[in-house]
């Protein structure tokens, strides 16, 4: 039942998801292009002292491709389900309609996190290359929030998405929204730090959301 | 429809590629590529040179001699002052020239003119600073002025024109004989300065004014009314296009001109003295122009992508040494070649000369031509070979002879013509 | 489970709103905030003098309220505005017996500023280790950067490795001066826009104060108890600093401000590292920020918090020539500012004047929220109740009520109804 | 016939219609508030030289939206029509099939700028109170550009979307990415004003593109 149903949202997302992933690897190859041109250009004491007193990260670029991601994973998944209302049939099944969601949502997930580490992997050994091992602890502190942020546009998505009634939906966005915009606020070196433990728990919680408004759309309100 | 549609895609198509495909390749071979740096030596009266070879600073005179750091900066006296006075090696006169710490600070002269400043974009509101307010720092004004059909000043915290300045400013303008629009203004809107010049405005007929504010007074001259007797038809001749003001503790250059023939002027002096500076391939819209002054000389540099000029002039602005030098440009380096052989041209929106967009275009070598040719008949050939050498596929071969390589890929790329 | 869901939501909702409700309200009502007085100490009157902005125009005063013109304001404070003097030839030859000139002037002026964020901010624990006696008058940037954690080491920055004999070399000096790895405070002023270098200010694990700095290639390291007089040993044994801030002046008096475990602030004078404690009574690192001007007579120390301004004059030999409180307006005391406090329950920020870290800063209101929670609460219980709902599967509701005031009862508009 | 399937395209779409409109007249709303919140706290010198010499620009936040709308637009428009091949049946209609699609696009395109419009002259209005005439024709200038970018994104999407086969997909993507990127290399201000009116021309070409996809896709390519 539950290999069944990760396989099924396999063959359902692949195509996308293999765009998705080479799409990401070229962008971050061409960031790190980037980065040697300018190890080329300036002399590297140049550009570390760049990083060291102004906070310049090659990797600013990539800062909102974890949000689109999310959103258009999501939008993916359950977009079909949502127009011919396939997921009742989904929600109908043997097992508990919580645990069937919650697959889709690990299976959702699990496809997020595969299609960004190829990419991470790329920009981490190119920042080693040509900085010292604190540049990899800035690119951590950095980047994390930014793939939080992934996590929790994801499951938003689905929140809003699934969610039957239209004056909610509406609610959910804004919600997601002023949610989202936390994740993304600028900072320096490690500074993150004392947030992320709250910003993880957070994250996790958020998991609950879309199971409350898959609920929901079972009962069938608003249709 | 749909073959106008196709046609319309490999246009699009080539023209993308033609500014991708080149950038990329550049982002991939490009190399630190830095101008000489050039000095005047006061003592040794020879031009020295700063030069980066992969990315180490070496020191050299024209004939190529090495330097060390010490003898470059004792053949260098002025410019390296401070560090000589430290080492206590500063010569107490050059040239019956005292080096006191004091004037060679005042006299220290310096202006960089790129040529995004001449065409960028820019507001046509300024604020006209108070040339003469008894203060020791220049303060902001609270208004700003519009000088174009009319002039105008408007209040920022209200956001209202205010009718009696303009009016009074409208009036001097009126009587120095000032015939709007204006068509070129030049100024140094900054408090950060030692004293305040004003804006030099070159009016409809080109001829060129002084406008300053005295004490919420409007000043305005015709610069050719205040210049001498043999400088009047100077400036009555002279057709602006640019003005660089800018303001430093010798009050000695008003400013330095760019007119329509690419000439370049200082504005010198009480009188309003009008100096050409003697260069020989200065292009203002692809040269950044150096002026480096001191209590001997004036230095003057312009550097383009293929050439290193420089002029010396004395205090009296007579000519006392120029020197010339080409420079690789990066077309001429073996990967800049290769460039122009594989792409048969190249398209950018962004140009060195402008501060504005536009479509700037580079022809390949004649090599490209070659490989388009060649290019053309393979395709040819290949069609013909799969019995596919139709009317309908005028358009890739039309992209092919044209585009060369990017043709080809587009040709792979789009949807074929059925 | 759908319980706990609707906890998440609840929680987030009232986090959420508690953020941005607050923020779109002073986006709204915020304006143009008068900043505390600007403040000269008068080595004429010898008294401190104010430049007080009052509603967009700029008043001079005294501390007694008495108005100065811009001309008298100049005269009584020669060396903050010697070159208008200078200009207007109103310049007095010599204060007190000693004369002015410009260049001794300038040379004596000197300024240094603290902020609390500067106390507990993210940096990058790497740190170029300039040159102090290279023998040129500009300072130069080094080629690598130092590491100092669990030992020394220096990385160069084109090959991006470790300077292995460089490294050595300074571990070895280290070790010489008993340095206590891993240093818990390492203060300098990486910049060559200075007068010269100062070096490094580094406190070991033990808590003891070092001097580092780079001689012609060679590590010069200083344990700064053992190089004070035997009478200051002991008291900079016992300092223990928690914060150290560099900053070169032309007059190269002041070394360094430090303020110690028990958050007391002291400057750090002359060659022989003389500790000058500042007797400061409303001094909070945390809070306030503290600035240090200085001319050719007097030293004033400025303390700055939200509320206050506590000010302290010393002559040249660091004794206490004035002193001065005064209570600033703040922004919560505005009637927006006690409305604010009064409609919102708590706010919620995640970055804080006091911090470059970012957190959960979280600021309660006043005790009238609990007013108007309150009546938030009756109000929703009564409505429900009206209308027969008031189940105990409403108490999540309630208590969101109960906690956020407005912000719960906006929530529960919005969110889906408990069936 | 052309009136009713504007009707049905506006039936189709209208809620989505009404939450991007919301949306981008909310946000724009916003900026205002932040306009006149900066002139409340700071000098309003200082904020019009900023603007003068620096190119501060307070609406700059939105250079991307208007290419947002249009992407979601498109793609809500055109996905349904794919996932059922309902538009097979429109392309059979009487009136030919470029002209069908032509229909569908110029209702998207209108919507569109039913959305853009009403945001771009409350910035205006607004900033009217605070800036010269200069800023609006300053303001013209340069968001223009983005309006136009935010047409063409919507023509590529359905240019994308529309085409049946995946490989020409991918190859559509890469070239609205490339082609996209023109419309936003504003840094400062005004720097469009000697290309806008090719700019502009481009755009509307760019609309037959779509009608390319349509008459693939009626072909029947890929499937």
């Amino acid at each position: 039942m539950f290999k069944a149903l990760v396989y099924k949202e396999w063959i359902k997302l692949r195509l996308y998801w293999t765009l998705i992933v080479v799409a990401h690897l070229l962008f971050c190859v061409y960031l790190c292009l980037q980065l040697r041109h300018a190890f080329k250009l300036h002399d590297a004491l140049a550009v570390w002292s760049n990083w060291v007193s102004k906070g310049y990260l090659f990797f600013k670029p990539a800062k909102n491709i974890p949000l689109l991601l999310g959103v258009v994973l999501g939008c993916l998944q359950f977009f079909p389900e949502i127009l011919n209302k396939k997921l009742r049939l989904v929600l109908h099944l043997p097992l508990v309609e919580d645990r069937a969601v919650g697959v889709h949502l690990l299976a959702g997930l699990f496809l997020f996190t595969l299609a960004l580490l190829p990419g991470l992997a790329v920009l981490a050994v190119c920042g080693a290359s040509y900085f010292p091992w604190e540049f990899l602890l800035n690119f951590w502190y950095i980047y994390l929030p930014w793939f939080l942020g992934g996590y929790a546009a994801y499951l938003l998505t689905v929140f809003t998405l699934v969610e039957p009634t239209w004056r909610l939906r509406v609610t959910c966005l804004l919600l997601s929204a002023a949610l989202l915009k936390l994740f993304y606020i600028d900072s320096f070196y490690d500074g993150w730090r004392r947030l992320l433990p709250g910003m993880v728990l957070l994250t996790v919680a958020l998991v609950l959301l879309p199971l409350l408004s898959s609920n929901r759309f079972s009962k069938g309100y608003g249709s | 429809m749909k073959t106008f549609a196709r046609t319309l895609l490999f246009a699009s198509g080539v023209i993308l590629l033609a500014h991708y495909l080149p950038a990329g390749y550049w982002l991939l071979s490009a190399k630190m590529r830095r101008p000489p740096i050039v000095y005047y030596s006061c003592t040794e009266k020879q031009f020295m040179f700063f030069r980066y070879t992969n990315q180490t600073a070496i020191r050299m005179d024209a004939h190529g001699k090495v330097y060390e750091r010490e003898e470059f900066e004792r053949i260098l006296p002025i410019d390296h002052w401070m560090q000589l006075l430290r080492d206590g090696k500063l010569p107490d006169t050059v040239g019956g020239v005292a080096l006191t710490a004091e004037a060679l600070r005042r006299e220290r002269l310096s202006f960089r003119i790129k040529p995004t400043m001449i065409d960028t974009p820019s507001v046509n509101l300024t604020p006209l600073l108070d040339a003469d307010t008894g203060r020791v720092r220049l303060e902001m004004p609270e208004d700003f002025m519009r000088l174009g059909a009319t002039i105008e000043f408007i209040h920022a915290q209200t956001n209202v024109v205010e009718r009696e300045k303009s009016a009074l400013f409208q009036r001097a303008f009126a009587e120095a004989g000032f015939v709007f629009p204006a068509t070129v203004l030049g100024g140094n809107p900054s408090t950060m300065k030692p004293y305040d010049e004003g804006y030099y405005v070159a009016d409809a007929t080109g001829a060129t004014f002084h406008l300053r504010q005295l004490r919420g007074k409007p000043d305005i001259h015709r610069v050719s009314s205040l210049a001498s007797a043999e400088d009047k038809p100077k400036w009555e001749a002279l057709k602006p296009i640019y003005f660089h003001v800018q303001e430093q503790d010798t009050r000695e250059v008003h400013a330095i001109i760019v007119d329509k023939s690419n000439q370049a002027w200082f504005a010198v002096g009480k009188n309003y003295r009008l100096v050409p500076i003697p260069l020989q391939h200065y292009d203002p819209a692809r040269m950044s122009l150096v002026v480096r002054g001191d209590l001997i000389n004036r230095l003057i540099s312009a550097t383009g992508e293929d050439s290193v000029e420089a002029v010396v002039l004395n205090r009296d602005y007579g000519l006392v040494d120029r020197y010339t030098e080409p420079l690789v440009p990066r077309a001429a380096t073996p990967a800049g070649k290769l460039a122009r052989a594989i792409f048969p041209f190249t398209l950018r929106f962004e140009d060195v000369s402008t501060g504005y967009l536009g479509v700037f275009t580079e022809v390949g070598s004649r090599i490209a031509l070659l490989v388009n040719g060649g290019l053309l008949v393979l395709m040819l050939v290949w069609l013909g070979s799969r019995k596919q050498l139709r009317l309908s596929r005028l358009p890739d071969l039309l992209a092919v002879a044209i585009g060369g390589i990017y043709g080809v890929a587009l040709v792979f790329l789009l949807p074929k013509a059925d | 489970m759908k319980l706990l869901a609707r906890l998440v939501l609840l929680v987030v909702g009232l986090l959420l709103l508690g953020h941005y409700l607050p923020q779109g309200y002073w986006l709204l009502v915020a304006k143009r905030w008068p900043h505390g007085p600007v403040v000269f100490y008068s080595c004429i009157t010898k008294d401190f003098l104010f430049l007080r902005s009052t509603n967009g125009a700029m008043a001079r005063m005294d501390r007694n309220g008495k108005t100065y013109s811009r001309a008298e304001f100049e005269t009584l404070l020669p060396l903050d505005n010697w070159a208008q003097l200078a200009r207007d030839g109103r310049m007095p030859k010599s204060v007190e017996g000693v004369e002015l000139s410009p260049g001794k002037i300038r040379y004596e002026r000197m300024s240094m500023r603290i902020r609390p964020d500067m106390l507990d901010t993210p940096e990058v624990p790497l740190h170029p280790l300039l040159e102090s006696e290279s023998g040129r008058v500009r300072l130069e940037t080094p080629g690598d950067f130092m590491r100092l954690g669990n030992g020394i080491a220096f990385l160069s920055a084109a090959t991006n490795a470790i300077e292995t004999e460089k490294s050595a070399r300074f571990a070895k000096a280290f070790a010489a001066a008993r340095f206590a790895f891993p240093s818990t405070v390492i203060a300098g002023n990486p910049n060559i826009l200075k007068p010269y270098d100062e070096g490094y200010f580094l406190v070991d694990a033990a808590g003891a104060t070092f001097h580092l700095l780079q001689v012609r290639g060679e590590p010069v390291l200083r344990r700064i108890s053992e190089a004070v007089p035997a009478a200051a040993k002991a008291q900079w044994e016992s300092l223990k600093p928690t914060f150290v801030h560099v900053q070169e002046q032309e007059c190269r008096e002041i070394r360094a401000f430090l303020v110690d475990q028990n958050r007391r602030p002291w400057l750090v004078v002359g060659k022989d590292y003389r500790l000058v404690p500042l007797p400061l009574e409303h001094y909070d690192p945390a809070k306030a920020s503290l600035a240090v001007r200085g001319d050719l007579f007097n030293r004033l120390i400025t303390v700055n918090s939200e509320d206050h301004l506590e000010l302290l004059a010393f002559n040249r030999d660091y004794a206490e020539v004035g002193r001065y409180n005064e209570d600033l307006p703040t922004r919560k005391a505005s009637e927006a500012g006690v409305t604010a406090r009064v409609l919102f329950p708590f706010s919620l920020e995640f970055e804080d004047d006091a911090s470059g870290f970012m957190g959960f800063y979280l600021k309660a209101g006043s005790l009238g929220t609990l007013l108007v929670s309150g009546a938030c609460l009756l109000g929703v219980a009564g409505w429900l109740a009206a209308r027969k709902r008031l189940s105990w599967r409403r108490l999540p509701d309630l208590l969101a009520v109960a906690v956020g005031g407005i912000y719960g009862v906006l929530l529960i508009f919005l969110l889906p109804k408990t069936e | 016939m052309f009136k009713s399937l504007l009707y049905k395209e506006w039936i189709k779409l209208r809620l989505y219609w009404l939450l991007l409109f919301v949306v981008n007249v909310a946000f724009c709303g916003f900026l205002c508030l932040r306009l006149r919140h900066v002139f409340r706290v700071n000098e309003a010198v200082a904020v019009w030289s900023n603007w003068i010499f620096k190119g501060y620009l307070f609406y700059r936040i939105c250079e991307y939206v208007p290419l947002l709308l249009g992407v979601v637009l498109g793609c809500l428009q055109f996905f349904p029509e794919t996932l059922s091949k309902r538009l097979r049946l429109v392309l059979h209609l009487p009136l030919g099939e470029s002209r069908a699609a032509s229909i569908h696009l110029v209702a998207g395109l209108l919507m569109l700028a039913a959305v853009y419009l009403p945001g771009l002259a409350l910035i205006a209005g607004i900033s009217a109170f605070y800036f010269p005439p200069d800023f609006q024709s300053n303001l013209l200038l340069t968001y223009t550009p983005w309006l136009l970018g935010g047409f063409a994104a919507y023509l590529l999407t359905a240019f994308t979307v529309l085409e049946p086969t995946w490989r020409l997909r991918v190859v559509y993507l890469l070239f609205s990415a490339a082609l996209l990127r023109l419309f936003f290399m504003e840094d400062f201000y005004n720097s469009y004003l000697r290309v806008m009116l090719s700019l502009a021309i481009c755009t509307s070409l760019l609309f037959v593109f779509p009608l390319l996809s349509t008459h693939r896709f009626g072909k029947g390519y890929g499937s």
